[in-house]
């Protein structure tokens, strides 16, 4: 058996659903969180796969790390707003935040 | 400087003044300033014109002036004025003038309220100077948005509702008019804003062909008609006018309602002279139902502002009526009766305005023998009423006798018949103005509350007898305006009729 | 079966349960847990395809960093179970299931048909794109033809923005 | 004589002064200013017909009274075929005669005024809007045009409207003003869609159109003059109260007495009479066919308000539906006559004249005997005739003015209403005896009735109680214009039944006004007078025997017998049920509330749907917008999946 770039999609092709999944069903924004760092592992995941057995140069190998980088600010910004959020509406479930809709 | 101009720098001015003012003295200063100002004015306008016509001067419009504004659409603010156009300053300054001081007392924000009064007069007085239809376009929307605000926040009732209700109905109608507009320039070729010019193409066949004509024709005619309280759309009136204050009744039902009438004419039957005649029978029929209708409706209803709500759907219908019947007499018969009903309801409304500030309802149900309570109430109520069922003496009489007279000078059996049909309406008048006088101001006071009430103060007066005298001015001499509003009306009717 | 058979084998397993178990799991706790696993197990493919530094910085950012960042926000913002999951209706469980479930499914059907040039795991991976750490840096901070320094600054620059952006928005007021 | 126009700004003057100051004179002198008008205008009214009569007197070619147009301006311009409003003053004989017959009833009635309103509240009101009124039909006999007519008509409406609700505070008042407004006006509509269709086919509102162009344009317009002609009668018919628009007249009485007198008696009801007269040239000419309308309109209005007045017991109704009858005796006085030149051989003319002549002896004696009835009134405060009976001890100068009118309007010789009478009823022989029968046997029901009332008030059964309360007596300022109308009364009627029996041959009335100008001398048609006489002195003898008594058993038996109809005439044969019926369930009921309804629920109710949709259609949209990410990823995922699916498949 000789492992190719399919099986590395499939696998993120399932961490992908998994994300989605979680990204749909979870109420709590922590969570949600969780589902699309998932998301963007199964793409991470893709780019190295590419890089590795498909293709000459480091362009993916250099995408993943900014990836990373970037995945990681993100994660900082949005666990600062949702603590920020849980400090003033002591809640942070999604369906409840509604005080700036409509 | 073009001194029309002054029309809307005055309101400019004023409004500079009212940001500035403190206090509520200063307030009312400016405005008292100013609307005199503007009366003055117009008066002037008003035998400046005279002489200049009585001088041989025989150009359709006077004091022209303009300067492009958007080039790209060859837009200009162009202003001049004919005998129609100062006929309706006029009247704008005296409405505006006495509103002033039917509003003197109002409270809250007295000062805001004015800020939004003037600028909707400003866009009144723009509208009537201008020839440019953008122009006219910008002012009537200028003059409308402000009645959102002034209904909204210093009415009475369910005055969000009627507020809302107002202003999107006209909206609807001016999306109808700019449709209209948008289509009679890029109709006539794109080229110009300016009505004179649209209207008066050198020789051959109207710039707009027939088929065109035919559709804008009912689109700025019903755009207009709308403000006009055009059946049916005129809904928004009764409920609009039942819950604005007493000055903006009274400058709407006066003055802004006007304008639908006045555009009617000088937009479209002006420009779209084939499609009137040929299509003028629908809109014949529409306003011969207003007339009746309104007039019927007012007999039962029970508010004193709904009652002359009604009687304006009437009158209003009558303005148009006399327009679409394209002779020079009712023409001439629909602009006296814009002058006269502008005055005459806005006397009733100022007057059902102060009835309603001290008795505190509207329902003339609840009330009977104010006449004893407030004479001169009473009596200014009455000769409202006789004004409005068509005295003679007073300005209803002069001009609905020019509408009938003139339209029966159609000389086919519709135009007859509606023109009977409509007469009947003069009759109904009677009924619904004396049922309401009867129960309202007749008989012996029996509310314990209505005893204690007092008479109208100076300013009430002031604003009151001014009306009654425009009123009886204009219906015991009315030859000289009916001329000069005729000598304006006839060449356009004129080619109204060659169009055919 | 070669060894990096086996080897991608358990931890493509590995992975793909513990992403299910992190977004079925009911306590938060748990699913950030389970994340730090599935984190692990992704820089245990970069180390199968030789990619040890992009492997360093995954175990690094990721599992030293954000992690420890998710626990201490599930912490801060005390409650540890998504206790909210249980009044999600099933049909909108369902709805997410199945759109989940298809969204994959298709793609594994894209994956699948498609016919991907692709070299084996193993031994015949040429060194070209084994891409040493030195190449790798002199890349970032190139400005050349194969220079990566402008996305670089640019990251740097959204670090640097995050780190103000943060202190700014949990700043207690 | 430009000075005429005095006659009607003086009460214009008079009226604004009142009106708008009014209310800081004292009683007296607000009552001296509108009085002393009026005199002014009574005496520049009798100059004037001085002037025209006997100063310019007749033409020297046509042997005609002429026209006289001193001031004609145009007051509004219409602007198509040349139309335009004019107001001026016209003086041919009927406005002279007009003049006088206003001015001094009026005159009369400002004097009478001071004792009768002593003390009303309003006071000063009262002389405003008598001066109003005044203005209104003085402006309306001297109208130049048909259209002028119109605007003075609305205005004597306006001003009637005003002074029959004077008591503002009284329901009843109140309801009658509404009315009489209403039915005259809705009467005027067809009066102004008259003037419409005559102003179209005639190019002109004038009252003659004699050029040739006129005539052509009359010629084509086949039917439609007439139509004009009846349209405009029938707002006469409103004015003048004939059947059925006569309703309003009996409620009128709600109004102070000495306004009766003057304006539902004497003036503003017989406009119609006088607009018909006015456009009498157009009706022999163009409308003969036509006539019978006004005839038969005319003789039952005549018999039904003679038969309600029969059985009325508010004396000032029973005045009312008598001057309805009298009204419509002069009515059809003009609707018989048959042609224009006047002369012994041309009997179809003298119906004008006779017309005419009513019109003045009617105005005079009927004005007489509303004043009386306001004294009676005044002195026993109360309408009824059961409160009355017995008052000659206490009234005698009220006892004989009232006696001399009720002989008066009766027919007996010697009073004026003898020789009118006795003329048109001439006139109505000429044209058919049966109308000549018939308004011989309505002229003895007048005098029946009259002395009804005669006997009711003054003799039979006396109020005793009533009496003792109020201590009726007469007021000297109230006295003397009764004694004035009844001194003209005999004074005409003597001097004309004379001269009409041929005793002398001087001037008579036909003499001033006849239908083409000419001088007419009356002389009585000796059957007809004879005869007429005869059956009055009948009725009235009829009338003794029944009422005279203490008690009346005649006339309790007659009401025993006959009580159904006794019932209807009472109730003036329900024709206010039914104008109530059709005005408030028909057409406030059926037409108006319908209407008001519609409007407020199918009209806006549009409208409001059109809101409503709009907002219901936003609101549908808005819960796409949930605000939900997750909802919102959803979508777009499934969207996406969809893509791609149809990028595979396709």
């Amino acid at each position: 058996m000789n492992i190719t770039i399919d099986y590395f999609l499939i696998l993120s092709a399932v961490m992908l659903g998994a994300g989605m999944y979680g990204f749909f069903t979870r109420r709590n924004t922590l969570a949600i969180l969780i589902s699309i760092e998932l998301i963007l592992n199964a793409a991470d995941i893709n780019f190295a796969a590419f890089n590795r057995l498909c293709q000459t140069g480091i362009e993916g190998y250099v995408f993943t790390l900014f990836s990373i980088a970037i995945s990681a600010a993100e994660t900082a910004i949005a666990i600062a707003v949702m603590i920020n959020i849980y400090r003033m509406l002591k809640n942070n479930y999604v369906d409840e935040l509604d005080t700036l809709k409509w | 400087m073009n001194f029309l101009s002054l029309f809307v720098l005055i309101p400019l001015l004023m409004l500079l003044g009212l940001w500035l003012a403190k206090g509520v003295k200063a307030v009312r200063g400016v405005m008292v300033v100013g609307s005199s100002l503007l009366l003055v004015l117009a008066t002037y306008l008003t035998i400046d014109f005279l002489a200049q016509r009585a001088g041989g001067n025989t150009a359709e419009m006077l004091y022209q002036a303009s300067f492009t504004w958007f080039e790209p659409l060859n837009i200009s603010y162009r202003v001049g004025v004919d005998g129609i156009s100062v006929a309706m300053l006029l009247l704008s300054a005296v409405i505006v003038f006495t509103g002033t001081f039917v509003s003197w007392k109002l409270s809250p924000n007295l000062k805001d309220y004015f800020l939004w009064f003037t600028l909707l007069s400003m866009g009144v007085f723009g509208f009537f100077i201008s020839i440019d239809m953008f122009m006219m376009f910008m002012f009537y929307e200028i003059a409308l948005i402000p009645m959102y605000l002034l209904i909204g926040v210093w009415g009475t009732g369910q005055k969000e509702y009627s507020a809302m209700k107002l202003t999107l109905m006209l909206m609807g109608g001016s999306a109808f008019l700019m449709l209209g507009i948008f289509g009679i320039f890029y109709g006539a070729g794109g080229q110009t804003m300016n009505i004179l010019d649209i209207a008066n193409h050198t020789g051959g066949a109207h710039p707009i062909d027939f088929a065109g004509q035919c559709i804008w024709f009912p689109l700025t005619f019903v755009g207009f008609g709308v403000l006009g309280a055009l059946f049916p759309f005129h809904t928004w009136s009764p409920d609009g006018h039942a819950s604005a204050p007493t000055a903006v009744s009274m400058l709407h039902a006066g003055v802004l309602m006007k304008l639908g009438g006045y555009g009617c004419f000088r937009i479209a039957i002006f420009l779209l002279p084939e499609a009137a005649n040929e299509l003028n029978w629908i809109f014949l029929i529409l306003t011969g139902i207003s007339v009746v209708y309104g007039a019927m409706s007012a007999c039962v209803q029970t508010d004193l502002k709904y009652i002359n709500a009604y009687s304006s759907v009437s009158h209003c219908g009558l303005v148009l009526f006399g327009i679409l019947m394209l002779t020079t007499t009712s023409t001439t018969g629909a602009v006296l009766q814009m002058l006269s009903h502008g005055l005459m309801t806005a006397l009733f409304f100022a007057l059902i305005g102060m009835i309603y500030g001290r008795t505190h309802t509207r329902d003339v149900r609840l009330m009977t023998g104010l006449m004893q309570i407030m004479p001169f109430l009473g009596v200014c109520f009455v000769i409202a009423g006789l004004a409005n069922l068509g005295l003679p003496g007073l300005s209803g009489f002069v001009a609905e006798m020019s509408i009938f007279v003139g339209s029966f000078q159609n000389a086919d059996t519709f135009h007859r018949v509606l023109t009977v049909m409509a007469t009947c309406s003069i009759v109904v008048a009677a009924v619904y103005i004396l049922r309401m006088v009867g129960k309202m101001l007749y008989g012996v006071c029996t509310d314990e509350h209505h005893l204690k009430l007092t008479d109208a103060t100076w300013e009430e007066r002031f604003a009151v007898i001014c009306l009654i005298a425009c009123i009886a001015g204009i219906g015991l001499f009315p030859s000289w305006i009916s001329s000069m509003i005729s000598d304006s009306v006839a060449p356009i009717i004129d080619a109204v009729k060659q169009a055919i | 079966m070669n060894t990096e058979s086996i080897v991608f084998l358990v931890l493509a397993f590995f992975v793909a349960l513990f992403s299910v178990l992190s977004v079925t799991t009911k306590r938060i706790i748990r699913a950030a847990t389970y994340l730090l696993f599935v984190l692990f197990g992704t820089a245990g493919l970069y180390f199968l395809l030789g990619y040890t530094f992009l492997g360093a910085v995954q175990i690094m950012v990721y599992a030293g960093g954000i992690v420890v960042l998710y626990i201490f926000a599930i912490m801060l913002t005390g409650k540890t179970g998504d206790a909210k999951q249980h009044t999600l209706t099933v049909g909108k469980r369902a709805a997410a299931l199945v759109a989940a479930l298809v969204g994959a499914g298709l793609l594994m059907f894209v994956i699948i048909t498609h016919q991907f040039v692709s070299q084996q795991l193993g031994a015949d991976i040429t060194n070209e794109s084994a891409a040493p750490i030195s190449q790798i840096g002199s890349s970032l901070l190139n400005a050349g033809e194969e220079g990566n320094l402008l996305p670089f600054e640019a990251v740097s620059v959204l670090l640097l923005a995050c780190i103000i952006g943060g202190l700014i928005i949990a700043r207690k007021r | 004589m430009t000075y005429t126009l005095f006659i009607i700004l003086l009460p214009l003057i008079s009226f604004l002064v009142l009106g708008i100051a009014g209310k800081w004179f004292s009683h007296k002198t607000a009552g001296w200013i509108g009085t002393l008008a009026l005199a002014g205008v009574t005496v520049l009214s009798y100059y004037a017909a001085y002037e025209y009569f006997f100063v310019i007197g007749r033409d020297a070619v046509t042997g005609a009274f002429e026209r006289q147009v001193p001031i004609n301006f145009c007051w509004l311009p219409f602007f198509d075929q040349g139309l335009h409003f004019d107001m001026g003053i016209l003086l041919d004989p009927i406005s002279v005669m007009m003049l006088i017959v206003i001015s001094t009833v009026s005159f009369m009635v400002h004097i009478y005024s001071f004792g009768y309103m002593k003390g009303e509240k309003g006071f000063q009101r009262y002389y405003a809007f008598l001066s109003l009124f005044t203005m209104s039909m003085l402006g309306l006999v001297v109208a130049t045009n048909i259209f002028q007519m119109y605007l003075f008509w609305e205005l004597v409406g306006v001003s009637s409207y005003l002074l029959i609700g004077f008591y503002y505070t009284s329901p009843a008042a109140i309801a009658a003003s509404k009315k009489a407004f209403i039915v005259t006006r809705f009467a005027d509509l067809f009066f102004l869609i008259g003037i419409l269709i005559y102003g179209f086919y005639t190019g002109s509102f004038a009252f003659v159109f004699d050029t040739p162009e006129g005539l052509a344009s009359y010629a084509q317009a086949g039917f439609i003059l007439p139509l004009a002609l009846t349209l405009m009668f029938i707002g006469g018919a409103g004015k003048s109260a004939m059947f059925p628009l006569h309703i309003w007249l009996p409620d009128a009485m709600e109004g102070p007495t000495p306004v009766s007198a003057l304006i539902h008696a004497a003036t503003m009801v017989v406009a119609g009479v006088f607009q018909v007269a006015r456009l009498f040239p157009l009706w022999v000419t163009y409308a003969q066919d036509w006539m019978p309308i006004i005839i038969w309109v005319g003789v039952f209005t005549a018999f039904y308000a003679a038969a309600v007045a029969c059985a009325q017991s508010d004396i000032k109704r029973v005045l009312a539906f008598s001057t309805i009858s009298q009204i419509a005796f002069m009515m059809v006085a003009l609707g018989v006559c048959t042609e224009l030149q006047t002369g012994h051989e041309h009997v179809g003319s003298v119906g004008y004249m006779a017309s005419m002549f009513h019109l003045f002896t009617h105005a005079m004696f009927k004005a007489c005997l509303f004043l009386g009835a306001g004294c009676i009134i005044h002195a026993v405060h109360s309408n009824e005739m059961n409160a009355m009976g017995g008052l000659r001890k206490y009234l005698p100068l009220t006892h004989i003015t009232f006696l001399v009118s009720c002989l008066a309007i009766s027919g007996i010789p010697f009073f004026s209403g003898f020789s009118s009478k006795d003329e048109i009823i001439t006139a109505c022989m000429a044209y058919s005896p049966a109308v000549g029968y018939i308004m011989t046997g309505i002229a003895a029901m007048t005098a029946f009735y009259m002395f009804r009332l005669y006997y009711g008030i003054f003799w039979g059964t006396e109020n005793k109680e009533l009496h003792a309360a109020h201590h009726p007596h007469e007021t000297k300022v109230m006295t003397w214009p009764l004694i004035i109308l009844s001194i003209i009364t005999v004074g005409v009627g003597a001097y004309t039944t004379l001269a009409g029996f041929g005793m002398f041959d001087g001037y008579s009335f036909g003499s001033l006004i006849s239908a083409d100008g000419q001088d007419y001398r009356i002389h009585f048609d000796t059957s007809v007078a004879l005869t007429s006489t005869i059956v009055a002195i009948c009725a009235i003898g009829l009338a003794t025997w029944i009422f005279k008594g203490e008690r009346q058993p005649i006339a309790d038996k007659l009401y025993a017998t006959f009580p159904r109809l006794h019932r209807w005439a009472y109730k003036r044969f329900y024709m206010d049920e039914v104008y109530q019926f059709v005005t408030h369930k028909i057409i406030f009921a059926c037409v108006s509330k319908p209407i008001a309804w519609f409007d407020r629920h199918v009209v806006d109710g549009f409208f409001n749907f059109l809101a409503w949709g709009t907002n219901a259609t936003s609101n549908g949209i808005k819960t796409l917008q949930s605000g939900r990410v997750q909802q919102y990823a959803l979508v777009y995922l499934v969207g996406t999946i969809l893509l791609i699916a149809m990028l595979l498949i396709f």
